[in-house]
């Protein structure tokens, strides 16, 4: 299956790419996908576990994903 | 309805913000805008380009206006977080609250923009005088540092 | 220069407030509105007249702005209270405060509503839906009661 | 001497007056000045010890007034 990856702000310009569409296993959970980023040039900027979202909610790592779902890694937030 | 939390790319009306929570039920209207301003953690500023991943901010920005209505009893609650290019003086945020008491008016504002910095899924690039740009954390620290 | 803290007959003019206490050496503002409110101590409220001695709550209220300024480290404090007769939903007193933090902000703004109930020589007669009318204090309570 | 006495709001109600001029010996004090206030009908409704002003200034009963003063008796002050 695949989902789709949204970068943001300093993750975006780490990874070259504001959106990515990356290919699991069924059964995939958000640490897989983390794994699959971290395959990719300038993913050494990121950190280890970074804050993630799955269809627009906050999730951890073991959150299940599904196939088309929109996964977005969040940096550290500054609004306000 | 106008939802009570959003994005806007226009500029920060205050007298409209206001208008949006008076009711006759209550006594105290806090408003809070957070500005842009010229020094940030030693740096001269020159202007901050907010962006968001505008689906969930806008979800988390209605979802902080309703847990604060919820939160502090009878309150109307109003967040606008502005996106794009800002310069100095310019409103980045702005938070109206309505309540029949200040003392709950005081504590809800506070509790809105800490949760709006806490959880909303918004960045700021900064522009220094020198001519460079870093996103910066919401304590105006670069990024780049808070990753060493 | 318009005085700090000042006394008018005028509506109160949220976005005027504001402006007066923007500097872009200021990252937040805060805005606080007393408004008429239509329940006051239990008793349906249709308006409120207020009265001052008015040379010497023109005198407190311009030195509770410099004390506010002086007290929260850099600051912009302005401090506006209406006299005369107010309908429900019109603001009785604005204070606007620009601070680099909001941290201070809130402080200093939430300081300036308490010390201004505590001193300024400013009276209030609620107008009730029954059509009486009483002399208030600050906590709502006809003074006649108070007294007792 | 005399000093101009202020009442203000339920004060001002409960004298039927909002200026008084008030006669007095020489080297008198605010206490005084409440002395005389206390023996005009109406008087009775207010407090005993209220607050009082002496030229715009918040003083105690120890204050002395001068020729000219202007005393006022501050009803419980319900600003904001």
């Amino acid at each position: 299956m695949s989902v789709t990856v949204l970068l943001f702000a300093s993750y975006a310009d780490a990874l070259g790419a504001s959106s990515l569409s990356v290919d699991l296993p069924a059964e995939a959970t958000v640490a897989d996908v983390l794994a699959e980023i971290a395959r990719l040039p300038g993913s050494e900027l990121l950190p280890a576990s970074p804050l993630v979202a799955v269809n627009q909610r906050y999730a951890s790592t073991s959150t299940r994903v599904s196939p088309g779902d929109e996964v977005a890694l969040i940096p550290p937030v500054a609004g306000g | 309805m106008t939802p009570l939390g959003r994005l806007t790319r226009e500029p920060i009306d205050a007298a409209v913000l206001v208008r949006e929570v008076a009711r006759p039920a209550h006594g105290a209207i806090l408003l809070f805008l957070g500005v842009v301003r010229e020094v940030n953690d030693g740096r001269g500023v020159t202007g901050i380009e907010y962006s968001a991943y505008e689906a969930m901010a806008g979800f988390e920005l209605q979802a902080i206006a309703s847990e604060a209505a919820d939160r502090f009893g009878p309150a109307d609650v109003v967040i606008v977080h502005r996106l794009g290019e800002l310069g100095l003086e310019e409103a980045s945020v702005g938070i109206a609250v309505g309540h029949a008491h200040r003392d709950e008016a005081y504590q809800l504002s506070r509790w809105t923009i800490e949760e709006l910095k806490r959880r909303v899924p918004i960045w700021k690039r900064e522009h220094y005088v020198d001519g460079t740009r870093e996103w910066a954390d919401s304590a105006g620290r670069p990024v780049a540092e808070v990753h060493q």
